[in-house]
């Protein structure tokens, strides 16, 4: 099974990666009230952005993006789609590490560049990582104090037996602090203030041009996979539906259903959350900042109490 | 408008002043009185200063400034009698020594303005902290909002004719 | 609009994708932008063929010069579609950049584009419907798969001729030349 | 220390029209603005100084590419004005109409950019939607969508077509019907308040002082209206309120700017029913091509969309006008206003702040 | 033997320096290096061996013994070798600056000393060798004068204070138990009071919390280390900070004894989890001060003490687990925070002594080695995988997340992101962005610079690749100590609950890493352009003005700046202000009179003879 999902993994992450790209433009299209592009846009996007011809700002410019698609998918190892999982080595911390890195190459690559555009762009994303980092690390800590496990492969086994985690009443106020920051942790409006292009011209990927920008909209659709599926596999279950899948555990179709019922719960929070960039525009970063480092974290810091008594 | 008329005539000489029936009110009045009345007009409550022209009189030899001033309402909600008024200033200057005083430490937004007369007609503006290009990228001999440039021979000589289609297809195919 | 046709995508996927995935650079250079903001929305929806404006040049393939050009901007226009990668289009948008239009006796206003950046194609008229800006589109799919639209071609093989056009206006352009060892 | 000079356009997503500002920036705070107008520019006091008073509608128009209505308006008063011609009453009620529209038009427009600045999608791509509707209506009103040249000295060009007025009462109900649609997703949006609110303030005083016009000092508590200072046209025979709000921030512009265009929506009703049913709508001018104006000047002024609208004209008794001159709002706002109003913001505001102002850059550099 | 032979080479070569200094200075020069280059040979070859040694018998009739462990080993061979690196950079560094006799005879001396520190088998020979290293240190601090001169007497006021601490535990410690030698009071510690115990381990922390830098007692380091030459802030940061790690275990788990100093008191009021709260606190708050820092060298030294932080809250929670990733965070430590200050100093050297972050950028084209060292370095500090941080701090995490104390785990997380922040601005605004005008034609790093740079960063990710090498001999010491031992290999840790393997995450990311650089040099080549064919919205960019470093969080600046000021600073900068105005009045009595001389001696003597009556006058 790891063997296999060494080469599944990634693939299917880029696939669903570039379609929900794709959705999500479709469907924000119909908010819109137009047809929109076909699903597979983002697809076609990524096969021109390769077939021009880019410019380099030096050796960094290139190794950090490259860096930042690579560790973008070993990620997807570490990160449990129903059964499949290749690596559990380190657990979620080493996960949260590895996650650092894609953001860090893209800053790499693109402060190598010479842009200013580009810098306050980094320095926007690393301010609102910190932001959102304070309630979902608090989060992350309560669910791993809950579990008494840093592996996020056990947090999902564990909630196969009890169902999901939020029919545990003690992860109910983490769950609530991790759904109000799940907008920033996609970047999607109101938090779209990295990119941001009316005001710094889509920051740090304002001098990416070409395969660049190719690597950049892959390292976007994995992204936009690991934050789904991060809050899938921890707050919904992973691949798992109340036991639903026992009776056949074992099987191949199991697996395959896992797969499918993790992506249908992917499906659903991204709809959800591209509702709530539809109906909001983009905050400033010292607001965006003030909000999480309000609710979210209180909601998150009274949660980690909680558990913190209990246990 | 009457009365502004009787106290400029006593506080200035140099003025000849017509009210039309429009509420406008021209004055005619010599380059160096200029500032001192604008600031008078502005302390009379005729603050929003609305344009800054310039008319190349070129037979003459003169270009007449022409300072446009009206008020803003006195009271937020209530529309009274001053509001129509628009006073004209008009005072000429040698085509060939154009020079001025800069009015911006009277009013504020006639900085642009004396920028672009500047760029477009040659003025010169004495006291003015930045005469540089406004509009324009390229430089031009004659200041082009001057009478005697013409337009269409500077065109021919800078961007050059205009290419028929066969003279499209032949840069197209050129190797 | 053959983009549902599998074997072309097999057979030429850079081009099938430069066609249905046109990123337009963002550059209000005249009053055809007017236009822009209605294709780009609900009423046309540009997006449909795959049409968005982005932000910087450096992510872009067409460029869409909207309406008359005054030297000044002529200035901007060089430098963006010096940075965009190739292949890029050029499509003039409005009588303007062909002849100069209404403004042939501007002193400010160039009159043929062409003569400055390669242009690919033109969308006559003052001021061009939504229409026929894909209607322009729809001829640069054709151009594309003829290997006609080659602007980006001319400009490497012609490089020193649209330079000295171009020093010929501006006394200095602020930056270097493009290619080192262009011929005329 | 290192400067930091940031350019904000003139190829920039969060630059409407080709204007650049160029900024001097210290993390991200903006030390000094400078605006750096002239792309657009094409010399049209110069070009009209050249072609004949009718030659010169299609140039009159193309100077403000948003609303290039009020600028047929201001060019056929000014020219009514020297040469003494009157406009019949109807056609006094159609180009209230006509300008009314435009200023809905025009105010949608602005919706758009403002939206769009923030990357509010949705409603920029509404406010873009209804725009069209309207446009569609002048397209069967005049034939064209953008430049319409459908005013002319005396009066307009042709009247109403049959049942026009019921559609454009139809399409202004799909308009107006929206607008609370607008309140709840734009206007009352916390996030949005929150981006609006404090930024760009320029207060009664320091817009008195720069000149500013419109909607920059409405939103300070000033009814300062060119319509009903001084009415033109139908303006006189209506009544209508002018909307004002006294924060003098972006989100008080902005609120100006909504009031306005639900003002203007309920005058076109007002001014559809009281238009005469029928009659001339202008007066015959003489043959276009010898028509020579008496010597004389004329200073006139109008509201558009964007406030006091000037254009001041000079006639030597030829067949041409001997100096143009446009005073348009933008040139304060985006020149001085806009300067003075960046200063202190952040980067992030930008956009927003200028659009606040209702800075169109071809009226700056006409 | 060779333990005599070790000291004997450690100090005499630091004389036989200064000495071969007057001679010429390339002969000192060698020396150094030679005497450097032999104690890293002497030391490893003395690898697993344990022994003890009487140096002299006759102090006071106190025996001085050195001896060598594990722990004293491990310490040892860290000390002599970054010692040698920092020597052999100091050849070009040091070359064209005065008075560097001085400053390598300072520098070998405080190495010896560091060395006596971590092999004296008793406490005055430990007391003796810590005042010579406090001593020497000051020196070396001040030795840039002006600004460095306030820098140095700050640390040696602190110092002071901690050594007189200490002088007072050395005192007790020999009025209790009769004896100085270490082990025989570990064999007295358990007749000892538990009161006794405690005392012994405060006034202990103190000591060792001055010279750790933990918060309430970090204020000497920042300026210290900012005004310091580079190499030498590089050993100050790297090896002598990190006495106070060593004088902890020590104290904590030598002599005092694991099971005694870790049930101190009781649930959340014990020494130990207040030590580890301290230690949050000295993560969290530097870290956050270091992202307002616009000098390289102080951002580093905030982070010196934050990182400090980790090393506290790993051995104060007193698993094997934290134990091993405190002691394993101290090495790491050194080793990156010694190839930061090399690679500032690179900068330094060939910009005439620039090392203000606002003023520098785009150096990375020019310095490509120093911004490898720069990139690996920060990458240890924030510790992305691969890299020897990672290790560390993934095991002190898991120590807190499964220990139970998740509050101490959001701390030591949130210091990490909020370096991720600061480290980030330090290398983007040197290394990054566009190239001032000024600096397109730099000196170039000389080889002697870049040796070291290169070793260090190699060293980094070896150790963050195979942590098994230095956690080895991590295991044996705390075996000694008397915890359970790890299950090691050479690739990580293995356990119930959780394996680390770091080959396997290395491997991986390898070969996905060459994939996708296969792939993208198999699409189309792309163009190389100069930093000025840039995106500026179409404008032609002007130079040197098209770069963003100054204020690089600002909204994070103007949230925080109020909030994190060094209220301790403050503090005892007030009190060292009162001190200096009541000595000032007091000095008012000496007024130069013989009256008032004479009224003095009467009062006195009239307050005498009051209290010899008993006050019954009154």
């Amino acid at each position: 099974m790891k063997i296999l999902s060494l080469f599944i993994s990634p693939l299917l992450a880029l696939i669903i990666g570039l379609l929900f790209l794709g959705i999500s433009r479709k469907i924000t299209a119909k908010i819109h009230w137009r047809c929109g592009p076909p699903v597979y846009q983002p697809l076609i996007d990524v096969i021109r952005s390769f077939s021009q011809k880019s410019i380099s700002h030096g050796a960094f410019f290139d190794f950090g993006i490259i860096l930042s698609l690579s560790s973008s998918v070993v990620l997807i190892y570490f990160l449990p789609v129903g059964d499949l999982y290749a690596m559990t080595s380190g657990g979620l911390i080493a996960f949260l590490y590895l996650m650092l890195l894609g953001p860090f190459g893209i800053a790499l690559s693109s402060a190598a560049s010479g842009n200013p555009n580009s810098s306050i762009g980094v320095s926007r994303k690393f301010l609102l990582a910190l932001a959102y980092e304070v309630p979902l690390l608090l989060v992350l800590l309560t669910v791993m104090t809950h579990y008494n496990t840093i592996s996020l492969v056990e947090i999902v086994n564990i909630q196969a037996g009890t169902g999901m985690a939020f029919s545990s009443w003690a992860l109910v106020l983490p769950g609530i602090a991790y759904f109000l920051i799940l907008p920033a942790v996609l970047g999607v409006r109101p938090f779209e203030i990295v990119s941001a292009p009316q005001e710094i011209s889509s920051g740090p990927v304002a001098e990416f041009g070409g395969k660049h920008l190719a690597f950049y909209t892959l390292q976007h659709a994995l992204q936009l996979f690991v934050g789904l599926a991060l809050f899938v596999n921890i707050f919904l279950g992973g691949g798992t539906l109340f036991g639903l899948l026992n009776p056949i555990a074992g099987t191949v179709w199991a697996t395959i259903l896992g797969i499918i019922i993790f992506l249908v719960k992917m499906f659903i929070v991204l709809v959800i959350e591209l509702f709530i960039n539809a109906v909001y525009p983009r905050f400033r970063i010292e607001q965006a900042m003030r909000y999480l480092w309000k609710w979210p974290t209180l909601i998150a810091f009274v949660g980690l109490v909680i558990v913190a008594i209990l246990n | 408008m009457e009365e502004l008329k009787k106290k400029l005539l006593a506080y200035f000489t140099d003025l000849t002043i017509q009210i039309h029936d429009d509420y406008r009110m021209c004055i005619n009045t010599q380059k160096e009185t200029v500032v001192s009345l604008l600031n008078y007009l502005k302390n009379m409550g005729y603050e929003h200063f609305a344009l800054l022209s310039c008319i190349d009189w070129i037979d003459k030899g003169e270009f007449e400034l022409i300072y446009i001033l009206s008020a803003y309402m006195e009271v937020c909600d209530k529309y009274q009698e001053k509001e129509q008024g628009i006073i004209i200033i008009k005072a000429r200057i040698s085509r060939d020594d154009a020079k001025v005083i800069s009015v911006i430490n009277v009013f504020e937004n006639a900085e642009p303005y004396e920028r672009e007369l500047h760029e477009m007609f040659g003025i010169k503006f004495e006291g003015h902290p930045r005469l540089t290009p406004l509009m324009l990228e390229r430089e031009y001999e004659i200041p082009p909002f001057r009478k005697d440039f013409d337009t269409l021979k500077y065109v021919d000589n800078t961007f050059g004719k205009i290419p028929s289609i066969e003279e499209r297809k032949a840069n197209y195919e050129r190797t | 609009m053959d983009r549902n046709q599998i074997s072309k995508w097999f057979k030429n996927p850079g081009k099938m994708a430069n066609k249905y995935s046109f990123h337009v650079v963002y550059f209000c250079t005249g009053c055809g932008i007017i236009e822009i903001p209605p294709s780009i929305t609900t009423r046309w929806d540009a997006e449909r063929f795959g049409i968005i404006p982005v932000a910087t040049p450096r992510q872009a393939n067409l460029f869409l010069i909207t309406g008359y050009v005054s030297t000044k901007t002529l200035k901007a226009i060089i430098r963006t579609y010096e940075q965009m990668p190739e292949p890029k289009y050029t499509v003039a948008f409005g009588s303007c950049p062909i002849n100069g239009g209404m403004y042939y006796d501007s002193y400010n206003t160039i009159t043929s584009l062409d003569k400055y950046i390669p242009v690919d194609g033109y969308i006559a008229g003052c001021m061009p419907r939504p229409e026929a800006i894909f209607i322009g589109v729809t001829h640069l799919w054709k151009l594309i798969d003829m290997d006609k639209a080659d602007g980006y071609k001319r400009y490497r093989r012609d490089y020193k001729f649209y330079r000295a056009n171009q020093e010929q206006l501006f006394k200095e352009l602020g930056w270097p030349p493009l290619f080192k060892d262009a011929s005329l | 220390m290192r400067e930091l000079e940031l350019f904000f356009g003139p190829q920039h997503l969060g630059m409407v029209g080709n204007f650049s500002i160029t900024l001097k920036v210290e993390g991200d705070r903006i030390l000094k603005a400078d605006a750096n107008p002239g792309f657009l520019h094409r010399g049209f006091e110069k070009l009209m100084e050249n072609r004949t008073w009718m030659q010169n509608f299609p140039l009159v128009c193309r100077i403000n590419v948003v609303e290039p209505d009020h600028m047929e308006l201001i060019y056929s008063m000014a020219v009514e004005k020297l040469a003494g011609i009157e406009v019949p009453e109807r056609g006094k009620f159609i180009r209230s109409i006509y300008c009314e529209m435009a200023r809905v038009g025009s105010h949608l427009f602005g919706l758009w950019a403002y939206a769009n600045m923030l990357g509010f999608d949705t409603v920029a791509h509404w406010a873009m939607y209804h725009r069209d509707l309207l446009l569609d209506l002048f397209e069967e009103l005049t034939g064209a969508r953008v430049y319409h040249i459908y005013l002319r000295p005396g009066g307009v060009r042709r009247d109403f077509p049959d049942g026009f007025t019921d559609r454009l009462v139809e399409t202004l109900h799909k308009i107006g019907g929206k607008v609370p649609d607008y309140n709840a997703t734009f206007f009352e949006n916390s996030i949005f308040k929150k981006r609006a609110e404090g930024i760009g303030t320029v207060t009664r005083e320091e817009a008195i002082r720069m000149g500013a016009v419109g909607h920059t000092i409405k939103a300070t508590g000033m009814k300062y209206d060119i319509r009903k200072i001084e009415p033109y046209d139908a303006y006189d025979q209506v009544d209508f309120d002018i909307p004002v709000r006294t924060g003098g921030d972006a989100y008080s512009r902005l609120l100006t700017i909504r009031d306005d265009m639900i003002e203007s929506v309920h005058m076109i009703f007002k001014l559809i029913d009281k238009m005469p049913k029928s009659g001339e709508v202008y007066t015959k001018t003489p043959n276009p091509f010898k028509w020579t104006i008496p010597e004389g000047e004329a200073y006139v002024r109008c509201e558009s969309s964007r406030g006091e609208l000037g254009l001041y004209i000079v006639s030597n008794g030829g067949e041409k006008p001997y100096r143009v001159h446009f005073n348009t709002p933008s040139y304060n706002h985006g020149l001085t206003v806009l300067e003075k109003a960046l200063v202190g913001e952040s980067v992030s505001d930008v956009g927003n702040i200028m659009i606040s102002l209702y800075v169109v850059a071809p009226e700056i550099d006409r | 033997m060779s333990l005599e032979l070790l000291i004997m080479f450690a100090f005499g070569g630091a004389f036989l320096t200064y000495l071969a200094g007057k001679i010429s200075s390339k002969l000192r020069d060698i020396f150094a290096l030679l005497c450097s280059v032999a104690l890293v040979v002497i030391v490893s070859s003395l690898y697993k061996v344990e022994t003890t040694i009487t140096l002299y018998n006759g102090f006071f009739g106190m025996p001085l013994s050195m001896r060598l462990n594990p722990m004293a080993w491990f310490f040892a061979i860290a000390i002599v070798s970054s010692s040698a690196l920092v020597v052999l950079y100091s050849m070009s560094y040091m070359k064209h600056r005065e008075r560097t006799d001085y400053y390598y005879f300072m520098l070998l001396l405080i190495n010896a000393a560091m060395l006596a520190i971590v092999l004296s088998g008793d406490l005055v020979s430990f007391f003796i060798s810590w005042e010579i290293m406090s001593w020497s240190t000051f020196l070396l601090i001040s030795y840039n004068r002006n600004a460095a001169l306030p820098a140095g007497i700050k640390y040696i006021v602190m110092s002071l204070i901690g050594s007189m601490c200490m002088l007072v535990g050395i005192i007790s410690i020999y009025t209790a138990f009769d004896t100085i030698t270490i082990s025989e009071i570990v064999q007295h510690m358990a007749t000892a009071t538990a009161g006794y115990k405690l005392f012994l381990l405060i006034i202990f922390s103190i000591t060792f919390g001055i010279k750790n830098a933990v918060v309430p007692l970090h204020t000497w380091l920042p300026d210290a280390y900012a005004e310091s030459p580079s190499p030498f802030s590089a050993v100050l940061s790297g090896m002598l900070t990190r006495m106070g790690i060593f004088g902890f275990l020590l104290i904590m788990f030598v002599m005092v004894g694991a099971e005694n100093s870790l049930h101190m008191g009781r649930g959340f009021f014990s020494y130990h989890n207040i030590l580890a709260w301290l230690g949050a606190i000295t993560i969290v708050i530097p870290t956050f001060i270091a992202m307002l820092q616009n000098d390289a060298k102080k951002l580093l030294a905030w982070h010196g003490i934050g990182q400090g932080g980790y090393m506290i809250v790993g051995i104060a929670f007193g698993t094997s687990l934290g134990l091993a990733g405190g002691i394993f965070h101290t090495l790491n430590h050194a080793i990156y925070i010694i190839l930061l200050f090399l690679s500032v100093g690179a900068i330094e050297y060939s910009t005439n002594g620039l090392r203000d972050l606002n003023s520098l950028g785009g150096l990375f084209k020019k310095m490509p080695i120093a911004f490898l060292g720069g990139l690996l370095g920060i990458c240890g500090l924030i510790g992305i995988p691969l890299t020897n941080g990672f290790v560390s701090k993934w095991l002190i995490y898991k120590t807190l997340i499964l220990g139970k104390a998740p509050f101490l785990a959001f701390a030591t997380l949130l210091g990490t992101w909020g370096t991720i922040l600061s480290v980030y601005k330090f290398l983007h605004n040197l290394y990054l962005g566009q190239l001032p005008q000024e600096h397109q034609n730099i000196k170039k790093t000389p080889l002697a610079m870049q040796i070291p740079i290169v070793i260090l960063s190699l060293t980094i990710l070896v150790f963050g690749i195979l942590p098994g090498l230095p956690l080895k001999s991590i295991n044996a010491m705390i075996v000694s100590f008397g915890f359970t031992p790890l299950t090691v290999s050479i690739w990580g840790i293995s356990s119930e609950t959780g394996t680390l393997n770091m080959i396997n995450i290395f491997s991986i990311l390898l070969v996905v890493v060459a994939i996708f650089w296969l792939i993208f040099q198999a699409a189309r080549k792309s163009t190389a352009v100069d930093q000025y064919d840039n995106y500026a919205a179409g404008a032609a960019i002007p130079k040197d003005k098209y770069n963003y470093t100054v204020e690089f969080y600002a909204p994070f600046y103007r949230m925080a700046t109020p909030y994190l000021r060094d209220i301790f600073d403050m503090l005892y900068q007030k009190i060292a202000r009162f001190t200096e105005f009541a000595c000032d009045n007091i000095r008012k009595i000496y007024t130069g009179y013989v009256s008032d001389y004479i009224i003095y001696i009467i009062l006195f003597l009239a307050l005498l003879i009051s209290a010899q009556l008993k006050w019954s006058v009154f």
